[in-house]
């Protein structure tokens, strides 16, 4: 099955108001720019963002900040590092003002909740952030003695990931760092949007080395090498 | 804000410089260790170990991080997690996110060197949110939770007190918690303190200083080392 | 053994092969559909699909199962889950059997067709465990569970009795329960029958029987679809 | 660190009486049949062997069986295929008689209890096996409406694995479907083995198509490719 699209326009153009969309990659690695780009283009209200940072590292999802697009963002690390730097900055504005809601996990329980999804499960428990802020509200639950709490799964209407190589069917191939998020999310979005640097025949990648199974893609777009990133945290 | 917000007594004796702390910490590493460094004074910890036999994770999703990259040596897509351009060594290997954290909660990490904003008498660590930034139970989480619940070893840069001249050995953290009961050793710019079922033991001190002045500087009660000595650098 | 120990009615009519009941099968298969075979009649419908783009995915670790290998295409490392020497194809990946699982769970794959010792009238099916073996609540699971939780559209393939001539369809299993409502399609040798909310609704028969033989044969009420007619292979 | 050693019989010389030990594989793809050989040789006692299966396409386990060497079997599919086969095998036998123990699990769930110990967590919800004999004495949960069953995580004493290619590090990469069990039990592994065909040296694996990263793997024994395996369920 041929899943190749035109464009990224044309691969993001079904993303629904209300919908929940990740967006892959870790500062300068692994960014679906262009999808995202597309996305900012094309409009649409009340996202829920599922991301590493909003802004920080990720200008590009700053667009849909600045235009009103996100209702609510699940990240990790949402704020630029230096506080002076975040009164400064529109995520960290829209949050303060209550016009974006933001909730942060763990960055280990952030990842591993979409891999529950992904994974065709519902919960897990983890001993990360037992006793914390992060812990409120959550079953906390003993075994072997060690104190856990129950995270749930985190299914995602659209997941845009960022490959190094793909094909035809989706396969897709990372290059060093720039794996991150992208195959986790691959795993949980439910329309797995792969932006590729390459575009190579089916057949073409080893198949002992494909990062993440066509499988879990539905539209793949080339947009070519990204330039590099100015990274400011 | 009781005890935290007193103003310490600092001795007249220069504190350890930053880099200094990091090599007290990387003479503490044991040859064939998997280590993690933490964003700040942690990570200056790898200046000091290059040619040593121990391997550096990263947690964006790479093992065996090299020294950082300059010049045409830097590629986007090789990042550490603190957002640094990295090189690759012999041995190198990536993976997605969520077998990084795999590694880490999973008790493959020997060590772990992170900073803090208070640690407590029982080895509380308060890290990722400092309230005066006033966003409340939202901040910048990072990896920081997954991995002092995981390292096998938890050690712990920072400075003795904050800038403002306030205790951050406090007898009960009042910032939000990272973990609780998971620091094993303090390093200082004054000291090195041990994590133990007593208490804190206060085991080395920077030339000059006494174990009274560490105790006026440290807002819990200490220990004083039978073989308490002076740091060797 | 109540009902499924009766001896049902067979009609004259010589039954399909079990060739035939794996093309029927290919016939309702989708071009651009992820497909897992199980053992036995399930993996004969392999025979009817090559040329079609339909991908199949082998549990072990294989998406894009080829044709059986024989001769000199026979390698040790590249087999399906029922233990047959397989090909390769242009655009196979190869991964590990924790992600194979995340993609049967996590709904990706499009169809499963199982085998079966007994279907219900709401669909449970009981796949894994005869108890005439005696081994009472252990034995050969394999991944028939996840698939049956897991696929979109779950197709069981079978002979209408046991060879002993007794009902395989039926009011409630008597079997161990591989998983409850699962079952959405049955292909028998003598009919096609849909698990629906009202029951079980004859959809098709072989040329020779009638919808009252099939019920004969059959320890559970059927309802005769409007639009009954022959099989077409 | 070089994690080489000189001979199976080295690598398992600290398998304990009581320990649990995992063996990768699945019939004829990615034995560690040298490894198993070696702890065969060694002898040990009451032991919990974890495997997809035990003989069936696995003899060389079965001289564990024969020499009593087994108390506990954890497996998936543990039984020969043919129930007159199943008589006449010795692993069969052993469990009809009681004097081996055996616990099975549905695919997914066997290999996502090890992945659940590997990444450090303790449990996880999971649709597959509700309303079966797998569900007893465990747990009911719904999510959004989905029942589901809480599994807990499986930790192994031991791993013995078998890669393709490794280096001096423990990095593995496997061929084909012969990766199937062995890196879920990489994970799990307190001490994981691995025996590679061809041992590499450090650096000359592509970093990005690391399969197992060395983090996982305490030791390597280069054992060449194993001879074709006669395969008959």
């Amino acid at each position: 099955m041929d899943k190749v699209y035109p464009s990224a326009e044309a691969a993001v153009e079904d993303v629904f108001d209300g919908a929940v969309v990740a967006f892959g990659g870790f500062f300068s690695a692994g960014k679906p720019l262009e999808l995202t780009r597309a996305l900012a283009k094309k409009g649409v209200k009340n996202l829920t963002v599922v991301t590493q940072q909003v802004g920080t590292g990720n200008e590009e999802i700053l667009e849909l900040v600045e235009k009103g697009m996100i209702k609510k963002a699940i990240c990790n690390y949402p704020f630029p590092r230096s506080a002076t730097k975040g009164l400064e900055h529109p995520f960290e504005q829209a949050v303060r003002k209550g016009t974006i809601a933001v909730e942060v996990y763990p960055m280990g329980t952030f990842a591993e909740k979409m891999r529950c999804a992904g994974a065709g499960l519902y919960g897990f428990y983890t001993p990360t952030g037992v006793g914390t802020v992060v812990a409120e509200g959550k079953e906390v639950r003993v075994f072997s003695g060690v104190e856990t709490i129950l995270e749930t799964a985190l299914p995602l209407d659209f997941a845009f990931v960022h490959a190094w190589k793909g094909d035809h069917e989706g396969n897709l191939i990372y290059r060093h760092t720039a794996n991150n998020y992208n195959n986790v999310m691959a795993m949980a979005g439910n329309i797995t949007i792969a932006e590729v640097e390459t575009l190579s025949e089916t057949g073409e990648l080893d198949p002992n080395c494909i990062h993440t199974p066509g499988i879990f893609v539905k539209r793949v777009v080339e947009v070519g090498r990204p330039e590099l990133w100015k990274v400011d945290v | 804000m009781s005890i935290t917000a007193k103003k310490m007594i600092l001795p007249e004796t220069p504190p350890l410089e930053r880099e200094m702390i990091a090599l007290r910490i990387a003479n503490m590493l044991q040859d064939g260790s998997y280590v993690n460094l933490g964003i700040g004074i942690p990570t200056l910890v790898s200046n000091w170990i290059e040619g040593r036999d121990i391997i550096l994770q990263s947690e964006i999703g790479m093992l065996k991080t090299g020294p950082l990259a300059e010049g045409e040596l830097i590629d986007q897509d090789r990042i550490n997690a603190s957002c640094q351009y990295v090189c690759e060594l012999p041995g190198t290997s990536y993976f997605n996110i969520e077998t990084s954290f795999a590694m880490i909660r999973g008790g493959r990490m020997d060590v772990a060197v992170l900073g803090a904003l208070q640690v407590s008498a029982t080895g509380d660590l308060a890290g990722w949110n400092n309230p005066a930034r006033g966003l409340g139970n939202v901040g910048n989480i990072g990896g920081s939770m997954d991995l002092a619940v995981g390292a096998r070893k938890l050690i712990i840069a920072m400075e003795h007190v904050t800038t403002g001249g306030e205790a951050k050995i406090v007898e009960k953290c009042t910032y939000p918690l990272t973990a609780k009961a998971c620091v094993d050793v303090i390093v200082t710019n004054y000291a090195l303190i041990e994590v133990t079922p007593k208490g804190l033991v206060l085991k080395e001190t920077v030339p000059g200083v006494t174990a009274e002045d560490i105790q006026n500087m440290t807002a819990a009660p200490l220990i004083i080392a039978e073989d308490l000595h002076e740091m060797e650098l």
